[in-house]
């Protein structure tokens, strides 16, 4: 006979100002089989917890219901309760009164009513929970980083110092990311390559470290501390291994004219190309698209004067296959470009540009060597206007959202543009600053004040061409809403941070979810800002929401230690929600069929053929087997089988069954 | 009792039943629906149909419904409170039309019911129904009660026979005391004895086999495994011949409900395989070969062997319902053939 | 009937409709108390059997609903879910049993309003068509 | 598919010759455009501002009576009437109270199935448009599209707001070359048109004279009130300027009907304030 | 017919199979199971339009599975079931071999790969008369459609002959046999009738061959074989999927496409 307690919480008021607690406690106490029944004014606090205690062992309790927040929320407080006074955690569950009943509904009889009908289902789904074992799983100590920006490199290079192997997988030719673009850094200004290149070098010599450029994830399976990735290996047309990195072949190269990707477009690379000087790996890459040979079969030129023979035009794209225990996401992020803002004419005015390519023009190692020269036609612009909130916080046609990283970039534009143009005229429009940070706000207020930047609150509604200008129109709210038109040489639009053009594929071949705007979910926004809801993989940096460097490097850190920490032990314990076969003795075995349809249904291949053998070796018959390694829990299996032989532990037949019955029978309260 | 000869008109007929249904009797009568003709209640003599040889199902969930509430309960306060089935509701029925092999089937329903304790429900239920035949007039191929010890014509177990003379004349045989109840409540209706050569009018269905012979042989047969093997290989292990049969009583109780709710008594039959499935996993009879056989057993062995009485009329119905086209009388043949 | 209050039941995955759902309740957004969720891994795992459970126990109403296409936490299935789902609801329809009176819906757990717009809207809809009698008749015997 | 013509007052009286222009063209491509029966006035401008009730009643009417008629959508060419009734539609639809009560104050109910379609939308719906240009219209024109076609963006949905492109679209099909403009959607004056000719010979001339500087030679409109104001106000606006602007003002119908063949006369062309030189001969010629 | 019992006694001289699984005269005009082990006993095989059973059911039944190789007499819908139960993991491509009568004498398919083209190359969809009682049904009224079945249903036994005479009803332990907990009301009421068939057509989407015999089995006439076609129109109008058509097959409710069609989930 079942004894179950059920623990109604008030949760300060949040429950018990909707919700008569003092009436479901009451009707709980006369449900069959419950044996104890208490409200009490926070039961996940420790008095609270010792209440579900010392009913357990006291009343000798089976089963337990803590009527309160959502199972995401004290789920596993709870379970842990139980699990120390000798109770199974798993004969535990949660009536969640207050998300989906006190919250949100008002104040009731239909309110209480239906806290007691969640009550109810849950004492009958606990009365046919059973005691369950947690799987043990071996964790493969080895990280998959993928994307090598400052994130991806911090997190590499911070679970290789604690010892663990590290396989980072970057998309591009080299590792570096955005960061490598810049010019210098808010709010200390300084230079972003200098303090870059160095962790860069460190990642490339790491021992624990391997390094896959130019390459991407095909796809990952398994589950954490078991994953299984294919990666992706882009033929470089070239044998990494014999390149020295000397250069010549790009030196030599007859194709010379394609806009370079580092530059934003503003410079010009050859078709066998190093992103830039410093990259790591310092080998350079056959852009097939232009390359002479590709397009017309003819040249070689590369190949020929190549000191090493490395030159590889028949390289084929190659998978490489790691096993790995954990997964940090850094993918970054990307700005808005095409024409959502159609009237600020960019992409249509050479010399209206967006934030990363005035960086390239501002870097020393940009394509006009740091000097401020306007990409038309060379000029040292003498003014220029800057655009904060291009797309931002503009629901009607651009992103709802802060993309926070441009009211300090914008002002650090401003500031170097002052101080490489001295006579200069720098103009901002911007809605707010947001300067929220260790010496932000000191850092825009000398932009305004020492740099004699001159910040307009107000919104441009277009900028044209007159005269080998650019006009901007626009409106200085502060002083009465003063239609302004200014003439300038350059405009600068910070345009919005948003996700990586391919975060949705890549979310999907993780199973990680992602937001409306396609940036990666955390498991939690306060408590759990670094792990995804896949257990295993964490995220780091601007590829959860647009971030600063200081904030990326802090997360990618935080992952790291997420995953030190999940490599601290050898194997890992897991929820034994998973699905399982009926057997039985002889001469039954088992009442699946063996139609095998569970096995073109699960999605994580955990399904296997068994051959039951009598004792004279003789086969008596093929039935499914759940490699409880592999399976997630998903239970979509158990729906597909027509003799009910699989099941799915924790939402058993049997209790979403009773759960069903039970929600639905208000009559048999009472009885 | 002795027989009681007296002719009634079909005009009479139709007001008889009618007459039933004033009297508030639930009247159930063979009804032609689609291709099928099957007992369904019925208000006047119209609905009725004659020209059919057999309904698809028997007579016998007028007293033995597919789906009978044995009690309903209620727990209340760790006290659990049972109701029992309040007998004096059930319906006053008369089966009106069944054929003479269908009014003797009751025999076997009551030797069963009744064969230790008696059955409530049954027991009530019978005493409220009132069988009016009709001999047959016609048989096909799967008839066979002239081997079972029935007849077209027989009058045993019918309360009232009627005979159709032709012309909307029929002889009505008045065989037991509640079929005399029934013509002193209208007997005005009724005519007198006619003189009428009532065997002419009869179907003649062959006799086939001799059942004690059956018996006989079936005694030294249950061990030869491949006799049964022969003889089942078609069947595929349904439960139509059971549920279609006059004399089949295997019955499965279910509960419905939770806290409160009702015992049930449903059909079952020794075909399904799970019939005689144990907790255990073990199954005394795994397979189908076993099943045909507990079948034949029963009805031709061990009835007559317990109860006294044979446990088929030779209605034919399994064999007309058989998916797989198990003709019962092929096998009792064969059986009569065989030499254990 | 003005004073019918329908009971529906929404069978909703764990990772979208169940996290949305308690968005919903963290917003303090409001809805119908007519409805009460049960919580199940993954849309994959809602046996058909269970709808019919739900109306034979006396559900006005249902609402299933899961991870958007794509979005699966188990990555299919909800896809599997879906050609469950059109199918069923196919035969449904096709055995007269109104289909008005089930809910398919993805909602992820970032659509907390969706959800209270979802529930209030079947709520409605369902006030509307009325207690399901006519299934709720089957329940009696209906034999002999 | 009925499609229903909603004339509105400017179309019988200060542009006659659009509606004029409008219905040679849609005779020409065997389009037929019953009005609206009994319609009324659209409330434009002065009703949205004083009295939100009649603001929507009187749209509602219109779209009432022509969904009545079982007109499927209308064509609303005047771009101010266009818009109120394309927002009265939103209004109604978004909500049943509002829309009851308002379908009770003009005792007609509208029930949401006529759509309402602007001159630039129904022209983009001629398939194959191109095919009826006898004489291609082989100018470098403006294409000036005024507030009211494509805002508000959230309820119009039509094109975009800011940078709008189907008349131009429309043109190149006539053969002609649009102007890279900035001034598209840039006020023209509006309804100051009376009461402060100042300010629109300040923002109309700011428009002439960037579509003059950047060689357009003529400016095409959809837009009764636009076309007052850049036609009709010519001379405030010269007088502003202090300098002659003689570049023509033109309705995106009667540049449809040069371009179909139609002459001039049939197009009202001769009515403009500006006067736009055709040359009978050749359309082609320098002189439109 | 002769070629066909030639091509029996062939096989079972040759003891190239160990029965012949086919059809002979039975009771009332009809024609019935007949399972020929002696090349003597050849004879007795007729083939004709009145030989509907599909003998694929007894491919499942454990005492026939015992006589050995059996070669099968097959109708175009017993060819699918072959298949689809090889699709499910049921049968051994070495176990049997289709025996296939037409015009011009028997053909003998010994193969998977070889069933599998047989049936390519037939017209496996709906027949017109089935296709136009299915759209007479879909235009019929919601509350006509319910009262006509819940009128069927109301004369269902639970006889499970529909099951029994099913091939693809091989499960050793039905739905309707879970009792922990039970699934489907085993007493022959409205709501055990209604629920029985619902699960049991669903069970077959996808996978049933369209061979009619669960209405042909049904002793009280309910015509069960419009739910089934009605789902194998289903989900080969959703999902472009037929069953039976390869020995590895598609399932095609076990599987999906990330684009399936579907206009009622908000």
């Amino acid at each position: 006979m079942a004894r179950i307690g059920v623990f109604i919480c008030h949760c300060g008021e949040n429950i018990s100002a909707t919700v008569d607690v003092k009436q479901v406690a009451a009707a709980a106490a006369r449900i069959p089989g419950v044996a104890h029944s208490v409200e009490y004014k926070y039961m996940c606090s420790d008095p609270g917890q010792q209440l579900v205690k010392d009913a357990i062992r006291e009343k000798g309790l089976t089963g337990v219901v803590v009527a309160a927040c959502s199972p995401r929320m004290h789920e596993p407080t709870f379970r842990r309760a139980c699990a120390e006074t000798g109770l199974n955690p798993f004969l535990c569950e949660m009536a969640n009164i207050r998300e989906h009943c006190s919250w949100v509904h008002e104040k009731g009889d239909a309110t209480t009513e239906k806290a007691i009908d969640i009550v109810r289902t849950l004492v009958a789904k606990v009365k046919k929970n059973k005691a369950l074992q947690p799987i043990q799983v071996p964790v493969t100590k080895v990280a998959l980083v993928i994307g090598g920006g400052i994130a991806g490199i911090q997190a590499s290079l911070d679970i290789a110092n604690a010892g663990h192997r590290v396989i980072l997988v970057e998309r591009e030719p080299s590792i570096g990311g955005h960061m490598s673009q810049l010019s210098e850094t808010f709010p200390t200004l300084d230079c972003s390559q200098c303090i870059l290149t160095p962790r860069m070098v460190e990642v490339a010599q790491h021992p624990n470290i391997t390094l896959y450029s130019y390459a991407e994830l095909e796809s990952l399976d398994g589950f954490i501390g078991n994953f299984k990735a294919r990666i992706r290996r882009k033929a470089r047309s070239l044998d990494e291994t014999l390149c020295t990195g000397c250069g010549l072949c790009t030196q030599k190269c007859p194709t010379r004219k394609i806009p370079g990707e580092f530059d934003a477009g503003l410079g010009l690379r050859p078709a066998i190309y190093v992103p830039f000087p410093q990259a790591v790996p310092n080998k350079p890459v056959i852009d097939r698209e232009h390359c002479t040979y590709y397009r017309t079969g003819k040249c070689r030129l590369c190949e020929k004067i190549c000191p090493t023979q490395a030159i590889r035009f028949d390289q084929l794209d190659e998978i490489v296959e790691v096993e790995v225990g954990a997964v940090v996401v850094a993918t970054g992020f990307d700005i808005k470009h095409g024409d959502f803002f159609p009237e600020y004419g960019y992409g249509k005015y050479p010399d209206v540009i967006d934030g990363l390519q005035f960086e390239r023009l501002a870097s020393a190692s940009g394509p006009t060597l740091g000097e401020i020269r306007r990409p038309s036609d060379g000029k040292v612009p003498e003014t220029v206007v800057f655009v904060a909130c291009a797309g931002s916080r503009d629901p009607a046609k651009g992103i709802e959202y802060c993309s926070k990283i441009c009211c300090m970039y914008t002002a650090k534009h401003a500031m170097l543009y002052r101080h490489k143009v001295h006579g200069g005229k720098p103009y901002v429009f911007y809605m707010d600053i947001r300067a929220g940070g260790k010496m932000y706000e000191e850092f825009v207020r000398r932009a305004m004040e020492e740099d004699g930047v001159q910040y307009v609150r107000g919104r441009i509604s277009r900028v044209f061409e007159r005269d080998g200008k650019l006009v901007v129109k626009g409106a200085d709210t502060l002083l009465g809403a003063r239609p302004m038109e200014i003439e300038a040489d350059l405009v600068v639009l910070a345009t919005a941070a948003v996700a990586q053009p391919g975060a949705e594929e890549l979310a999907q071949k993780l199973h990680v979810s992602y937001d409306a705007h396609r940036f990666f979910s955390e498991a939690h926004p306060k408590l759990r800002p670094v792990e995804t809801n896949t257990a295993g993989i964490f995220l780091a940096g601007a590829c959860q929401a647009p971030k600063d460097i200081p904030e990326s490097v802090a997360q990618a850190s935080g992952a790291a230690a997420k995953v030190a920490a999940l490599f601290s032990r050898s194997e890992l314990v897991r929820e034994p929600l998973i699905a399982v076969v009926d057997r039985q003795p002889p001469p039954v075995y088992s009442s699946c069929v063996g139609c095998f349809l569970c096995q073109s249904a699960c999605p994580y291949q955990a399904i296997e053929k068994e051959e039951i053998r009598g004792r004279d070796g003789q086969l008596i018959k093929t039935v499914a087997r759940v490699n409880p390694g592999l399976c997630q829990g998903c239970g979509t299996c158990v729906a597909f089988c027509r003799t009910k032989s699989i099941d799915i532990q924790g939402f058993s037949h049997e209790q979403v069954h009773a759960e069903v019955l039970a929600l639905l029978n208000r009559g048999e309260r009472d009885a | 009792m002795e027989t009681e000869k007296r002719s009634i008109q079909r005009e009479a007929l139709a007001k008889l039943i009618e007459q039933w249904c004033r009297e508030g009797k639930r009247v159930l009568a063979p009804r032609k629906s689609g291709d099928k003709v099957d007992f369904d209640r019925v208000t006047s003599l119209s609905e009725v149909s004659f020209d059919h040889v057999q309904t698809v199902q028997s007579p016998k969930s007028a007293v033995f419904p597919r789906v009978e509430e044995l009690f309903s309960f209620r727990s209340a306060d760790g006290q659990v409170e049972v109701r029992d089935r309040e007998l004096d509701i059930l319906p006053e029925t008369v089966v009106f039309g069944l054929r003479p092999c269908d009014a003797a089937a009751f025999a076997a329903l009551e030797a069963i019911f009744n064969w230790d304790a008696p059955d409530r429900l049954f027991t009530a239920r019978r005493a409220r129904t009132t069988l009016v035949a009709v001999a047959c007039s016609r048989a096909d191929e799967y008839c066979f009660c002239t081997s079972v010890g029935g007849g077209p014509g027989a009058v045993a177990g019918s309360d009232i026979l009627l005979t159709d003379l032709g012309q909307g004349e029929f002889l009505a045989e008045i065989a037991s005391a509640k079929g005399r109840e029934m013509l002193q409540a209208a007997d005005s209706l009724f005519g007198p004895a006619l003189d009428a050569d009532k065997e002419s009018r009869l179907a003649k269905p062959a006799a086939v086999f001799a059942a004690d012979a059956v018996a006989a042989v079936l005694a030294g047969l249950f061990a030869d495994t491949a006799f049964w093997e022969e003889q089942s290989r078609r069947c595929v292990g349904c439960g139509a011949c059971a549920y279609v049969c006059p004399t089949c009583a295997c019955f499965d109780i279910q509960d419905e409900g939770g806290a409160s709710g009702k015992r049930l008594r449903c059909w079952d039959s020794c075909g399904f395989g799970l019939f005689t499935l144990h907790t255990s996993g073990h199954n005394p009879r795994p397979l189908q070969s076993q099943r045909w056989r507990q079948r034949l057993m029963h009805k031709f062995s061990y009835m007559p062997e317990r109860q006294g009485v044979l446990g088929c009329v030779g209605c034919g119905r399994c064999s007309r319902g058989c998916p797989v086209d198990m003709n019962i009388l092929e096998h009792l043949r064969a059986i009569a053939e065989a030499r254990p | 009937m003005p004073d019918f209050q329908p009971k529906i039941v929404a069978f909703v995955c764990n990772w979208c409709t169940y996290a949305g759902a308690d968005l919903t309740g963290t917003s303090r957004m409001k809805y119908s108390p007519q409805v009460s969720i049960i919580r199940f891994p993954c849309t994959g795992r809602i046996d058909f059997m269970l709808l019919l459970k739900a109306f034979a126990s006396g559900a006005d109403g249902i609402i299933v609903s899961g991870c958007h296409p794509n979005d699966c936490h188990y990555s299919s299935g909800n896809f599997h879910a879906r050609r469950r789902w059109i199918i069923f609801r196919g035969l449904l329809d096709f055995l007269g049993i109104d289909v008005r009176r089930v809910q398919f819906s993805w909602v992820s757990a970032a659509e907390g309003a969706k959800w209270a717009q979802l529930v209030n809207e079947t709520s409605e809809r369902i006030r509307e068509l009325g207690p399901f009698a006519g299934y709720q008749r089957l329940r009696g015997l209906g034999v002999g | 598919m009925k499609t229903g013509f909603y004339p509105g007052c400017s179309m019988k009286g200060s542009a006659r010759e659009y509606s004029e222009s409008l219905l040679a063209v849609a005779r020409e491509l065997n389009r037929e455009l019953p009005e609206v029966p009994d319609w009324n006035c659209c409330g434009a401008t002065a009703a949205h501002n004083l009295d939100p009730d009649l603001a929507l009643a009187l749209p509602a009417r219109i779209l009432a009576a022509a969904e009545k008629d079982g007109m499927d959508e209308v064509l609303v060419p005047c771009a101010a009437c266009y818009s109120r009734l394309k927002v009265t539609r939103h209004e109604l639809l978004e909500d049943e109270q509002l829309r009851q009560r308002i379908s009770g104050l003009v005792e007609a109910d509208y029930r949401g199935s006529t759509e309402v379609l602007n001159i630039l939308e129904w022209l983009s719906r001629v398939p194959e448009l191109e095919k009826h240009v006898k004489k291609p219209f082989q100018r470098k024109v403006a294409c000036y599209y005024g507030c009211l076609l494509v805002r508000p963006a959230g309820i119009v949905k039509f094109d975009r707001p800011e940078d709008p492109q189907t008349m131009d679209l429309l043109m190149r099909k006539l053969g002609a070359e649009p102007i890279d403009w900035a001034f598209k959607t840039e006020c023209c004056g509006a309804g100051f048109s009376v009461s402060r000719t100042d300010l629109v010979a300040k923002l109309s001339g700011h428009i002439l004279e960037d579509a003059v500087s950047r060689g357009a030679e003529a400016v095409i409109v959809a837009c009764p009130m636009c076309h007052l104001n850049l036609d009709m106000r010519r001379p405030n606006i010269e007088k502003r300027a202090g300098k002659k602007i003689s570049i023509p003002v033109i309705y995106i119908t009667q540049a449809l009907g040069l371009a179909m063949g139609l002459p001039a006369k049939k197009l009202g062309l001769q009515r403009h304030k500006v006067a736009v030189k055709i040359s009978a001969a050749n359309a082609a010629a320098k002189d439109i | 017919m002769n070629a066909l019992r030639e091509k029996a006694r062939e096989l079972l001289a040759t003891k190239t199979v160990q029965v012949v699984i086919g059809y002979a005269p039975g009771s009332g005009g009809a024609a019935r199971a007949l399972f020929v082990r002696e090349a003597a006993q050849a004879g007795e095989l007729v083939f004709d339009e009145t030989c509907l059973q599909n003998l694929a059911a007894y491919l499942m039944k454990p005492e026939v599975r015992r006589l050995g190789r059996a070669a099968l007499v097959a109708r175009p819908a017993t060819l699918r079931t072959i298949l689809q139960l090889a699709a499910e993991n049921q049968l051994a491509e070495s176990s049997l071999l289709a025996l296939v009568p037409g015009a011009d004498g028997v053909l003998s398919l010994s193969t998977f790969s070889a069933i599998e083209a047989h049936v390519a190359a037939q017209d496996n969809d709906l027949s017109a008369a089935e296709k136009s009682e299915l759209e007479k049904f879909a235009a019929m009224g919601l509350d006509e459609r319910r009262e006509f079945w819940q009128e069927q249903f109301s004369r269902c036994l639970k006889c499970y002959a529909c099951r029994a005479a099913c091939p693809l009803c091989y499960c050793t332990r039905c739905t309707v046999e879970c009792n922990q907990p039970q699934w489907i009301p085993v007493p022959a009421h409205d709501l055990g009738n209604l629920e029985w068939n619902v699960m049991r057509a669903m069970h077959l989407a996808g996978r049933c061959t369209n061979c009619g015999d669960c209405s042909r089995a049904c002793p009280v006439g309910i015509p069960l074989y419009l739910l089934n076609q009605k789902l194998c129109s289903d989900v080969l109008s959703s999902f472009n999927q037929r069953s039976g058509m390869a020995a590895r097959a598609d399932h095609s409710l076990s599987t999906f496409k990330p684009d399936d069609p579907e206009d009622f989930i908000r």
